[in-house]
């Protein structure tokens, strides 16, 4: 069945800004910014839109100040925000063939219709998420908030021990 | 009994043995527990619900309404199961319910043979007389008589689960119009059927055992899959059942229809049933249900009950039905009896609506068939087959009146009960279901409701259209408790949200209080120290040493932007638009009505940049209600708002030592008090790891606030703990922190506050700008209520002895009229004293005298003093 | 149950949502100048449609904005 | 009308029960009334019968659209308690509640009202703070109450599970004694048949179709059944108050939403008395028929379909399975909704109107049942009286303009 993988602590920044800006922020991070609910892995970067005007940056190379002051110096005089986000979530893999039908058991999306390159925020059984689809295999990345950890592990366990991902 | 004929669901070559009401009895797989006690010749298996009249096999679906049985044992065992839905395995055990000392011998049926007193709503009508004598005389006796199956006992050992899916077509009933329509369906489909599995379709995903209970808005159907039910409980693993939510593009309905009973005299006798349901024991289970059998009605099915090997003899219709505990004989129209073992009812169809009409689907009365049928609609699903009205064309058997001729088997509601209601004037079909219980059976009317409304439309000389039926709604089959709530179960019912710092608490014994979704240390109790011991001592330590908090779980907002001043300047009560960078200052914010909503110090941690700080309870509903006001109210500032609660751990370093634990850990910034003054902000590393400082203090004590990266907030904490060691540093809980900040007169929002107080209540009007042209609540704090005198104000209290919060507070100790209520109470570590805090009627000019705090028959004389307990000067406050 | 048209994230299940209660309520630009009664109609009362409804929604769960959708509250159906 | 009691129902066991009567006479409009009642709900019923009865008023008609108790009336989980915060609820809901305790014998109509008390539990340190609060306001405003340790509360309610390391520990309860269930439609019944006995005439099938006025004053009211004349006209159409408002010009400060409720399969009694929880939403009894009754709680956005969502469902079983883990095999039967009118302030009205002669009697949210009797007498008193009854007074309409609201959710105990 499907494993719940924690992935080691990256440097996650907030980026808020608005189309006039999308230019520049490119430029600095290298790559276009993707359009909402969509992310590219870019060089280290994976740059997810969980909003219109919003992408969660997680860099898995350096710090997280380097990457606030590269985009914060390149959007000096632009509407826009940098926050370091790093302690705000948590990061697991799922991984398994299974992956999707375990997610499906507390996600409503059409997880099936995702195609790899597409990001939501969303719910997992009662902790809101950011779920990645990061390739077909599957293999899912989701981000629940730092203090849902142990309640994501736990719905986790609770599907093993009574074993609900028996194949439907 | 078993025949040669039909069969084709069973397996003769092997036998299984089960057990009823502790007989031992065999059958073969494929049996269901209906099928194998008729084919053991068992009719009578239960009792009706107020006659306790003996009950038979009525059908051989989920509309039975009869034989209902409590199937398993112990902790497994399940009320209320109807056998013809039950899937026979080896060493099932089932008993019948409803009948004391036994099924065969029920005293209840005392009330059977006075039944002429008890007529629909009897109830109503006696029994009068005060509460009092209803609640303890007359009641109990009720209660213990109805109720069908026992009270489970023990806690279900279960597991249930849930699972969501999204298809383009949903095809629900896996009958022959429901495969043909899922065979040609495109995109994803999904076909739901009650029963064992089928041939699977190619490119249809087949769901057996598994029934659709309900339709809801766009398309989402729940249906619930019996996924280990029909094993023996030796081979059962994985969850019992699954809860299937299902999005669907299409939803295609092919649920059949439900064959009426007759109504005649005796109708209800065990060995009395529907014509389909014989014909569906015959072929499926090679089960005769009679050896010489009366067909009454509908005699299509009369043939191959012959060739089963019956004598069948038909009658248009029967004027009764005689016999016992079993059918014995009818009585024929030409009024002569015949014998017989069994009678079947070959009465009218109808469709199975339910799923059509859960989301507002309409339905027309078909006089030429007598049934109920779908009106075609775009908005709604479309039904195939049965269910969209293609039944047979039956002629109506006209009902018989006379003794115990019934219209709800169940619930023993009898024609002369409908015609009762219609005379008392219960002429709506709401009103004759709620007077006469019929169609609230668990069969929910699947075999009564139709008869019902038909008598009373010819009562009223009206017809079944015009009459109406009652409401469809959700479940169509009663659905498990269990399977509603899926994984949400025990702890994980809601999450509980932890700090990084967490299993440093656990280790060091900290016993814990939800707040909100939190888990916080409340306390940490050294050996034999009970909560007050343990939190005198850790208050003292603060007071005079230096104690730790774990305050990550504070709610923190980064606002960004130009115009994130002028914002600020909208949403606190106070002034924003003068504040220098690294400065911190307090504030309250208000609902639009002016109520305290939340408080807190926000900090300028640059030109335009804040961090504000909110309570734990109060973190998201405070971002919520920012953001609600930024995008749709203010959409013209130019302000970003991100949630950094979590990101930031939080440790609060306070006491007359916090400066000297600090020094030996910080690098990078001065800590004197000159160069680090009160509400100020200084960036500086701990451990290696950056840390942002704020002179904050909820304690009246030198006080810093440390911050970091949460991913390092427990390296961050240990280190400060460590560093702490020479000067005794002491972890406190929630609780010490509610005692600290009461001495000073600081308001914990939720406990001085109700979404009735407001600023000048709690005496913060110094904190409200009223120099300033708006900000949100000042409106309604100009309104002639929020001026009265008499509001309840803040103040302390000084009780002669110990009172407990939510004590009420009188002027005099007789009064009833109440003052105001005590908000918080402690015993004060400094004075060494009971005090309080308390909202009491224009309280502030009633500092300098007393008030009585009222509880239980407790009156206790309390002085009402100024808020501010502890160093009023706020001298300690720089160490 | 409802499915909700997002702007942003199209349809999305309803849990994902918050409802923000009747939409066009635009805030006084100087509550000050409003007398009592003018102020409280502000705050309370409302139109509470039996039919078509203007209403805000948050897509709390999801993207995190609002929007405002008309829907029939006999049926529950959006109209565009 | 026919006398109930039980040599009456033996009598009529004798002859086939052909003796009985319509229970309230089937009345065909009039061309005018002193008072006309739209709202054929318990509290309309109840506000005519007090007219009669209290009042001497009896030129009085009730219109109903549907059949009369169809509303919330019929769909409620028939909790009757006064355990309330705030002095104006105490006071207005303990009035309902005396008046409850000799409704059967003034009715000549078993309500089944029994008072086998009702638990409030309280699962953190701010619940607990919160009801002792309440205890102590109720005891002084004369209202039974108690505070039981969970100790005391297994023993009041043996099936509720009271384990310290539950996601919601049960830390305490509240009981009021007092409080308990009524069979819900029989006061309906119960209350038409008493007030048809005394003249007043119950319109079914006659909705509502706007308003004949004349200055500040309402003349007639337009049905389905034709022009009503109108002395006097009282408001009580809870759910719709604001579409049957809007047809007399007034804008009022409430909002309709679906509440749901559900009943499992009938069993054995297993649970005695009511439990309610405000932090999870639950309450829960067990009715005389077997059926466990459980209150769901309110979809958040504006409905009129009297249809609900299955999240709220959901949820609630998570939380009442948790709290009674034995539960866990029994089936839900029935479910269904009601369309409540909410207040911004949980708590209800009962006022005068700008319109001289109208009255209304609206927003009771998800909790009007139990103050049925209470809300039909004082509404009949501020009717007869065109001055609001002094336990009404604090409900009028204008305390949305002063700001002098009683907020009972502020501090609330399961509105409901």
């Amino acid at each position: 069945m499907a494993e719940l993988i924690r992935l080691p602590d990256a440097a996650i920044v907030a980026l808020r800004c608005f189309p006039e800006s999308h230019a520049i922020a490119a430029s600095s991070l290298g790559v276009d910014l993707p359009r909402v609910n969509r992310f590219i892995a870019h060089n280290g970067l994976t740059i997810a839109a969980v909003g219109p005007d919003e992408w969660t940056i997680v860099d898995e190379g350096s710090e997280s100040a380097a990457l606030v002051h590269r985009l914060e110096t390149a959007l000096v005089g632009h509407h826009a925000a940098v926050i370091d986000i790093s302690g705000n979530r948590v990061r697991y893999r799922v991984e398994g063939s299974d992956a999707l039908a375990t997610l499906a058991r507390g996600c409503a999306l059409d997880l099936e219709r995702l195609a790899p390159g597409d990001c939501a925020g969303t719910l997992l059984a009662r902790a809101q998420i950011y779920l990645l689809l990061r390739d077909v295999r599957p293999n899912v990345e989701i981000l629940p908030r730092r203090s849902f950890a142990r309640y994501i592990e736990a719905w986790f366990s609770s599907l093993k021990s009574s074993h609900g991902l028996l194949p439907v | 009994m078993r025949v040669q004929a039909g069969g084709a669901r069973i397996d003769r070559n092997r036998t299984i043995t089960f057990t009823f009401d502790r007989q031992k009895l065999s059958a073969h797989p494929g049996d269901t527990l209906a099928s194998a006690l008729l084919a053991n010749g068992i009719h009578l298996v239960g009792r009706s619900f107020k006659y306790h009249r003996p009950r038979g096999i009525v059908s051989a679906g989920a509309e039975e309404p009869n034989a209902l049985v409590t199937v398993g044992e112990g902790a497994l065992a399940e009320p209320n199961s109807r056998a013809t839905m039950i899937e026979l395995y080896d060493g099932l055990v089932a008993r019948s319910q409803n009948a004391w000392p036994s099924v065969n011998f029920d005293l209840g049926a005392l009330t059977g043979a006075a039944s002429r007193f008890f007529p629909a709503g009897f109830y109503y009508k006696t029994f009068l007389g005060s509460a009092q004598r209803w609640t303890r005389l007359y009641e109990p006796f009720i209660r213990r008589m109805a109720g069908l199956g026992p009270a489970p006992t023990a806690p279900d050992p279960d597991h249930y689960d849930k699972m969501h899916a999204h298809c383009e077509t949903l095809v629900i009933g896996g009958g022959v119009a429901g495969r043909a329509a899922a065979a040609v369906a495109s995109g994803r489909v999904i076909l739901l059927d009650e029963g064992s599995p089928q041939d699977t379709i190619k490119g249809v995903s087949l769901l057996s055992r598994t029934t659709a209970f309900g339709r809801y808005d766009d398309n989402l159907v729940m249906a619930v899959e019996r996924v280990t039910d029909h094993l023996p409980p030796a081979q059962r693993s994985g969850p019992r059942q699954r809860l299937w939510q299902i999005r669907a593009g299409k939803i295609i309905l092919a649920t059949g229809a439900h064959q009426q009973p007759l109504v005649f005299p005796g109708n209800d006798l065990p060995g009395v049933m529907l014509a389909s349901a014989a014909l569906t024991y015959l072929r499926d289970f090679g089960v005769l249900v009679g050896r010489r059998i009366i067909l009454v009605g509908d005699d299509s099915g009369a043939d191959k009950l012959r060739a089963g090997g019956a004598e069948v003899t038909c009658f248009p219709a029967i004027s009764a039905a005689h016999g016992r505990k079993r059918v014995s004989s009818v009585t024929a129209p030409d009024c002569r009896r015949h014998v017989c073992d069994a009678v079947l009812m070959g009465g009218h169809w109808q469709p199975a609506i339910h799923l059509h009409s859960h989301v507002g689907g309409k339905s027309v009365f078909d006089a030429d068939k007598h049934c109920f049928v779908p009106v075609a609609d775009s908005a709604q699903p479309f039904s195939v087959g049965a269910c969209a009205g293609e039944v047979p064309a039956v002629t109506p058997v006209p009902p018989v009146v006379g003794p115990k001729a019934f219209i709800d088997l169940q619930n023993d509601v009898t024609i002369a009960d409908i015609d009762l209601a219609t005379r008392e004037g219960f002429v709506s079909v709401e009103h004759l279901k709620r007077y006469t219980t019929t169609g609230m059976a668990t069969d929910q009317g699947k075999l009564s409701n139709l008869n019902a409304l038909s008598r009373l439309a010819d009562n009223l000389a009206s017809t079944p259209g015009a009459v109406g039926t009652t409401t469809f709604r959700p479940p169509y089959t009663p659905v498990t408790f269990g399977a509603l709530a899926g994984h949400d179960r025990d702890l994980l019912i809601d999450p509980a949200r932890h700090t990084p710092v967490h299993d440093w608490h656990v280790a060091n014994d900290a016993k814990f209080e939800d707040v909100g979704q939190w888990k916080r240390p409340w306390f940490y109790p050294r050996a034999g120290e009970d909560m007050h011991r343990a939190v005198q001592r850790e208050c003292k330590a603060v007071r005079n040493g230096v104690g730790m908090l774990d305050a990550s779980t504070l709610g923190k907002i980064d606002i960004q932007g130009p115009d994130a001043a002028a914002f600020l300047n909208l949403v606190y009560t106070n002034a924003w638009l003068k504040l220098d960078i690294g400065r911190a200052r307090y504030g309250v914010m208000c609902q639009e009505d002016g109520m305290v909503f939340d408080d807190g110090v926000t900090v300028r941690v640059g030109e335009q940049k804040f961090i504000m700080f909110t309570t734990t309870g109060n973190a998201a509903r405070v971002l919520d209600h920012l953001e609600d006001y930024l995008q749709t109210e203010w959409p013209h500032l130019k302000v970003w708002l991100t949630s950094v609660t979590e990101h930031w751990a939080a440790a609060v370093v306070t006491g007359p030592q916090a400066r000297a634990l600090l020094s030996k850990v910080v690098s990078g910034t001065d800590l004197s008090n000159q160069a680090f003054p009160h509400l100020a902000m200084r960036e500086a590393r701990i451990a290696g790891h950056a840390v942002r400082l704020y002179r904050i203090s909820f304690t009246g004590e030198l006080s810093y606030e440390v911050h970091c990266d949460a991913r390092f907030g427990a390296a961050v904490w240990e280190a400060l703990f460590s560093a702490g060691a020479p000067f005794g540093v002491t972890p406190y809980g929630t609780e010490s922190m509610h005692v600290l900040r009461a001495e000073k007169g600081y308001i914990i929002i939720g406990q001085e506050t109700d979404g009735t107080v407001t600023p000048d209540d709690l005496g913060l009007s110094w904190a409200i700008a009223k120099s300033k042209p708006d900000f949100i609540g000042k409106r309604s704090l100009a309104r002639p209520d929020m001026l009265r005198a008499d509001r309840k104000q803040l103040v302390g209290l000084l009780p002669v002895s110990p009172i407990p919060e939510g004590a009420q507070i009188t002027a005099h100790a007789g009064d009833t009229a109440m003052l105001g209520h005590v908000t918080s109470s402690y015993h004060s570590p400094t004075r060494n004293c009971p005090f309080a805090l308390g909202l009491v009627a224009s309280g502030r000019t009633r500092i300098g005298t007393t008030v009585h705090a009222r509880f239980g028959d407790h009156s206790v004389t309390c002085a009402v003093i100024d808020a501010v307990l502890y160093d009023p000067e706020g001298v300690r406050i720089d160490g | 149950m409802l499915l909700i048209p997002c702007p942003h994230c199209g349809l999305r299940d309803q849990i994902e949502f918050r409802s923000g209660g009747e939409s066009d309520r635009a805030r006084p630009a100087d509550p000050s100048g409003l007398n009592e009664a003018d102020w409280a109609e502000y705050l309370f009362l409302r139109r509470n449609e039996k039919g078509l409804h203007r209403e805000r929604w948050n897509h709390a769960s999801g993207c995190g904005k609002w929007f405002t959708l008309t829907r029939d509250t006999r049926t529950h159906r959006f109209v565009s | 009308m026919n006398r109930f009691s039980a040599f009456s129902l033996l009598k009529e066991g004798f002859n086939g029960h052909r003796g009985w009567a319509r229970q309230w006479r089937d009345a065909v409009p009039k061309a005018r009334y002193d008072v006309v009642i739209i709202g054929g709900g318990g509290h309309g019923l109840a506000t005519a019968y007090y007219l009669a009865k209290q009042h001497g008023i009896t030129k009085v008609a009730v219109l109903e659209k549907g059949w009369i108790g169809g509303g919330n009336t019929g769909r409620n989980t028939t909790i009757v308690r006064s355990n309330y915060l705030w002095d104006e609820s105490a006071r207005l809901y303990d009035h309902a509640l005396k008046l409850w305790e000799g409704l059967s014998d003034d009715l000549n109509y078993n309500v089944m009202f029994s008072q086998r008390g009702v638990l409030n539990l309280a699962h953190n340190l701010g619940d607990m703070r919160e009801a002792k609060r309440r205890v102590n306001a109720l005891r002084l405003n004369g209202v039974d109450s108690e505070w039981l340790e969970p100790a005391a509360v297994t023993k009041f309610c043996p099936p509720l599970d009271i384990s310290r390391d539950a996601r919601y520990p049960v830390m305490g309860a509240t009981l009021q004694r007092r409080a308990g269930t009524a069979r819900h439609d029989a006061v309906a019944w119960g209350y038409a048949r008493a007030a048809s006995a005394l003249g007043v005439d119950i319109i079914q099938n006659c909705e509502v179709t706007g308003f004949a006025r004349h200055g500040g004053a309402i003349t007639a009211i337009e049905t389905s059944r034709g022009r009503i004349g109108a002395g006097k006209v009282g408001m009580v159409v809870a759910g719709h108050s604001s579409v049957v408002a809007e047809m007399a010009g007034l804008r009022l400060p409430v909002e309709s939403h679906t509440l749901q409720a559900l009943v499992s399969e009938p069993i054995k009694p297993v649970l005695d008395c009511v439990v309610m929880s405000n932090a999870v939403h639950v309450y829960v009894s067990q009715s005389d028929k077997g059926e466990l009754v459980i209150g769901a709680g309110i979809d958040e956005y504006l409905s009129y379909s009297q249809r609900g969502s299955f999240p709220v469902i959901e949820h609630q079983m998570g939380a009442l399975l948790a709290l009674f883990p034995t539960f866990s095999r029994l089936r839900m039967l029935r479910s269904w909704g009601g369309t409540v009118d909410i207040c911004p302030d949980a708590s209800p009205i009962i006022s005068k109107t700008p319109l001289d002669n109208l009255f209304i009697n609206c927003g009771w949210g998800t909790g009007g049942f139990k103050a049925t009797p209470g809300s039909g007498h004082v509404f009949a008193h501020t009717i007869a009286r065109g001055e609001p009854h002094p336990i009404a007074a604090p409900f009028a309409l204008d305390r949305f303009v002063t700001g002098r609201l009683i907020d009972e959710h502020g501090a609330a105990a399961v509105a409901h």
